[in-house]
């Protein structure tokens, strides 16, 4: 990859993860409200799958998808002000921080684990029907890869060939659980075999590394030659939320060890390596911090979602066809 | 008028649907080879093709998971669930998806869908295939829930069902695909959440929901020669329900009884029995009464089936008890 | 006495039944290295070690059904579900397998599993984690379903409900982990089947489940400053159910508000409010009222989530309006 | 395997097809009430796997379950008065055709497509943790190893080595579906690679071949190597139900080229050739039908079970504590 594109991926990166650090001190002080899912260390996973997304593509998420909708392209104000509960969020700010719809750019989150797989069959089914210029991309965990709804999902996506990629974020835990200990199989991507897939993982710690699997996969399933499975292995560095007791499922030294493989840091020394000026990568950085400081501002002043918004939309009015009368 | 079965009747609404919108499209086990267990969509996939009619692996999660995905993008999905008893493994997208997320898009999503399914005994099929589980979907915001009883009732409604853009449970009997009724040779359409005076009657009124409908008819039937007129009121749409049509009907009667298949406790009967109590109280002469299936799984065979589940023997004696009184 | 958290209550009862029967284990999502989300198990999987405390894959479906079959070979599983939205996932064993096998066995088996499982509003968690779904296992034949809203209750019933040879719907309410309450030092067991009265009063009897008992007790308290005194009535068990404390108590007041945080359409406030009129229509001065949660997907954050669900302003205006009247 | 282990084998897939036959012609008479789902043609899957198991082991069945229950020697006379809803039935009659228990036998079937594999998972951990001399096999169909139940079954087996041996029975079809073209590989037991455990497939019209595996993994089991998936190819000769519209999904020539296959008349080639009488078979099968006729006459006279019977033991009365007041 050349320099300029790298730097590019860098700079995506950089934003995710200072929108993580942002949502983290928000949480702190209480204007997130549920439980927040940190993202740090995974940046090389939703940069280099979901940020190769057009708007038109589908991109279903979980419960800790700020990383996944940073990287896609929607835009931060939403992101970050659904996340709070206000208006001008994704869903209005009736959703939080782990279930929301961006109707528009595509993107759709949830906080049932595994659920969104069995979701990403009609997106893909409808795509091919109607012969539209679109992809689905489902990300889903290590955690979610045994829930029955990754193997229906799969199953089905495999034997109507379904342009779906499905993305495992294999992070190493499914909050306290280790993969190594819940997974039966030594790689999720063996799993590939039983739907008659290519077997494919991929360094997730390595922006270049997912880019280039993500261009390969997306290229071949724009053909018609999905779906794919593919394992990304990476490491959430922090907690599984804000505050869960670490110890009581990892060590130090293996936080560290990974700590040391940080794509951020990778990446950086991959660039002044190639030359790039370190004081221009620092500036960059300065650039992201002042503008997520100014959204930060902005955000605190939005209002809250009303009452009748929160109910109107539930169910649409049944006048059309003569109407109900209640009482 | 033509006089068709339920299930040709469902197969008609299918066809019409389709034809009128290819959006529309049936998805299932066996809906497409087979035709559906009870050949309710027989014929469609020669008729319409893979793209349409689609048979699906036993993988009820995907069923509903797919449906949903496909009207988010503008397709009408029919998802059929075989048996209401393996709604069980679609819940979850049922639930916490497909009834959250048009309130999540604060309504620039709209999720077509017709979750359809059978329960029900009447059948023999014991009880894991014999389930009244309607009342479930109706504590659920955002779904919508039909029972037709009849075949002009199925119809109607199957086809309002498909052309609505919420997704709408609907549940038919599987001891009615075979009966017959009068369907108009004319397209019609029946508003989802209108209930239906099926007879009318003076001395009490029976509120009843599908298979029920059809006893409760006989047994009004057989009271009008003991001299008790009854009212028989088939709510049709469980949710949203048209209280006023069950409320005006109880003003005039007086006296209420409501039968439903599914057990009492928790089943839909005390929904219907408090709104009648809530909306009635000063003009009920008593306190309605509810006659539903005994408290427990619904046994094999034909015998046991048919004295745990309300009949119209048992429906005449529970209108008896009330009109005539203890 | 001591003044513990429900969350300890909890706690205290696993140990105690754990080191009382070694069959007695408990499995789930993160209740051992975590001690659960709210850690109500903390402690136990170092005490008792993994065959009893056991953490499992994000497998619903596999978790209940692992329950029944252990339960089958003599075990007393406690089966959690982390939050009752996701039971949603484990519903085709605990319906029609958990359910079903005691009767299928002709008493030969018994399933002595809990599902426990936790609902509600609360904590901010949005729709899809906030839900109260404890009507659907009331529908069901074979289940029985406890709510307790106390660190008295939750423990009492807790022990009862691992003791009990029947499958058992435990569900706790997330709100509450970190209300305190006294608890006996010695052992005791509370009867699953029994509701309490919470507080006695004269003028309205107050029906509330789980959180909503901490809430009518609150308007209660108020309300009698304003003269109106109010009985509040726990079931506690929601089936089989204690109509008798329930029907005595309205007996005595003449007029029944019943408060459920699940919505009303199809929830238990119907099954409540039906039991009511049918056994006390004539002491009754105006028909039950049901204050449930409006029709909606709990929406986020603290401020929606509370106008959403009844409180105890909530509750205060409807016990106004029955007592009062408009 | 010698001749005379053989011939037993035989007898005993001779008495499954005959009870079968008999099955048949009582549906037909409208003695068996809900849908029959008839077994011919897979008498080797039961008699090789199910036939090795002992009274003691755990036997799960699906709703196609009569095959095996006479396999492992669950009473033929419980297990028709069951089918013909008979209070002498393993259920009291309470089940009927696919739906039933018999608690000393230690057999259980049902009529959800896929959900006994997570209860054999409990039988599993309690037989592991109480140390006992038994083993769970469980049964399922290519269909079921679509559900998300299978898989979340397969994960938690594995991940707790359990003893348990599923057996999937590809008899080609899931009603009117495929294998071929709705599972998604080309081998169901491709799909144990995802679980950690060997890839195995038998013949299953081969009695000699699925009693070999039996044996074999049955002995790793109690060794506690398990658990197992094997996959036995196999054919369904007669529709998934009586009358099922079998030219929807399949050909007359199909359907032939299979019944050349016949594990019985296969299993009678070999004897036959390794000098066993022919007479000597015919006088087997002559006694067989003979009890079978007895049977038939015993089980018509069996008395139908009492409304009490069918709501007595759906809720263990509560009174040891204290009870509930109802009304
Ligand atoms: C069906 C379901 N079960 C359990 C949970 C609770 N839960 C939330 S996140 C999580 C862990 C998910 O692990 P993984 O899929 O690996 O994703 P990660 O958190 O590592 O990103 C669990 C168990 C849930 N939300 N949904
Ligand atoms: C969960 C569920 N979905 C659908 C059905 C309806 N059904 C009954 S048998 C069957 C086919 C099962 O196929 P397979 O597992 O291959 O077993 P086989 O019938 O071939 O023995 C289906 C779809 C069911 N009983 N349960
Ligand atoms: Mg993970
Ligand atoms: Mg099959």
């Amino acid at each position: 990859m050349n320099t300029e594109s790298l730097q590019k991926l860098y700079t995506e990166m950089l934003l995710v993860r200072r929108f993580d650090e942002l949502c983290l001190s928000l949480k702190t002080r209480d204007q997130i409200y549920s439980g927040y899912h940190p993202y740090e260390g995974q940046e090389a996973v939703a940069v280099g799958f979901c940020g190769l997304l057009n708007k038109q593509d589908i991109l279903l998420s979980t419960h800790r998808p700020h990383g996944h909708a940073v990287a896609k392209g929607v835009p931060v104000e939403s992101v970050l002000t659904e996340m709070m509960g206000r208006q001008t969020g994704c869903s209005g700010g009736l959703g939080g921080g782990m279930q929301y719809l961006d109707i528009e750019h595509n993107f759709y989150c949830g906080s049932i684990v595994g659920s969104n797989l069995p979701i990403a069959t009609g997106f893909g089914m409808a795509i091919k029907q109607q012969k539209l210029d679109r992809v689905c991309m489902c990300m889903f965990g290590d955690g979610a890869s045994n829930t029955g709804a990754f193997h229906e999902a799969l199953n089905l996506a495999a034997i109507w060939k379904l342009p779906i990629l499905f993305v495992c974020e294999n992070n190493q835990y499914a909050e306290a659980m280790p993969a190594r200990e819940f997974v039966s199989c030594e790689r999720i991507s063996m799993r590939a075999r039983g739907y008659g897939l290519e077997e494919i993982t991929v360094d997730g710690n390595d922006v270049e590394a997912t880019r280039r699997v993500a261009t390969d996969l997306l290229a071949r399933i724009r053909k018609g030659e999905g779906p794919f499975l593919v394992e990304a292995l990476t490491y959430r560095l922090r907690g599984h939320y804000v505050g869960d007791p670490e110890a009581t499922y990892r060590t130090r030294e293996e936080v560290d060890a990974w700590r040391a493989k940080d794509p951020l840091l990778r990446t950086r020394t991959t660039l002044l390596n190639d030359g790039v000026d370190a004081s221009g990568l620092e500036a960059l950085d300065q650039n992201i911090k002042a503008k997520l400081t100014a959204l930060e501002a902005w955000a605190l002043e939005q209002p809250f979602p009303t009452l009748e918004q929160s109910i109107d939309h539930v169910t649409i009015p049944l006048t059309q066809q003569g109407g109900c009368a209640c009482l | 008028m033509s006089v068709i079965t339920y299930g040709e009747a469902i197969r008609q609404a299918y066809r019409e649907e389709m034809l009128r919108d290819k959006n529309v499209c049936l998805m299932g086990e066996d809906v497409g080879r087979w035709g559906s267990l009870y050949r309710s969509s027989k014929g469609l996939l020669e008729e319409f093709g893979p793209e349409q009619v689609k048979d699906t692996p036993i993988s009820e999660a995907a069923i509903a998971g797919c449906a949903v995905g496909c009207a988010a993008l503008g397709m009408r999905p029919i998802a059929e669930i075989m048996y209401i008893d393996f709604i069980t493994i679609a819940m979850d997208v049922m639930v916490n998806h497909a009834a959250k997320w048009p309130q999540l898009s604060n309504g620039k999503l709209k999720l077509p869908i017709v979750f359809k399914t059978q329960g029900g005994a009447g059948r023999r099929n014991s009880s894991q295939h014999s389930q009244s589980l309607e009342n479930w979907f109706v504590n659920v915001p955002g779904l919508i829930v039909v029972m037709p009883a009849t075949p002009y009732d199925v119809k109607g409604l199957l086809k309002s069902a498909i052309r609505d853009d919420n997704p709408v449970v609907f549940i038919e009997h599987k001891a009615l695909y075979f009966e017959k009724g009068e369907v108009p040779d004319e397209e019609y359409l029946i508003p989802l959440g209108k209930a239906e005076v099926k007879r009318a009657g003076t001395d009490v009124t029976i509120i009843a929901t599908s298979w029920m409908v059809l006893f409760a008819l006989k047994a009004a039937a057989q009271l009008q020669q003991e001299g008790i007129s009854c009212e028989v009121v088939d709510p049709r749409t469980l949710w949203p329900l048209d209280k006023q049509t069950l409320v005006q009907s109880v003003k005039k009667t007086g006296l209420c009884l409501v039968v439903t298949e599914a057990p009492e406790e928790g089943g839909w009967s005390g929904e219907a029995s408090s709104v009648i109590h809530e909306h009635c109280f000063s003009t009920l002469k008593k306190p309605v009464k509810r006659h539903c299936s005994i408290r427990t799984g619904i046994p094999y065979g034909p015998v046991l089936e048919r004295q745990i589940v309300p009949g119209d023997e048992s429906i005449m004696k529970a209108v008896r008890e009330l009109v005539k009184g203890v």
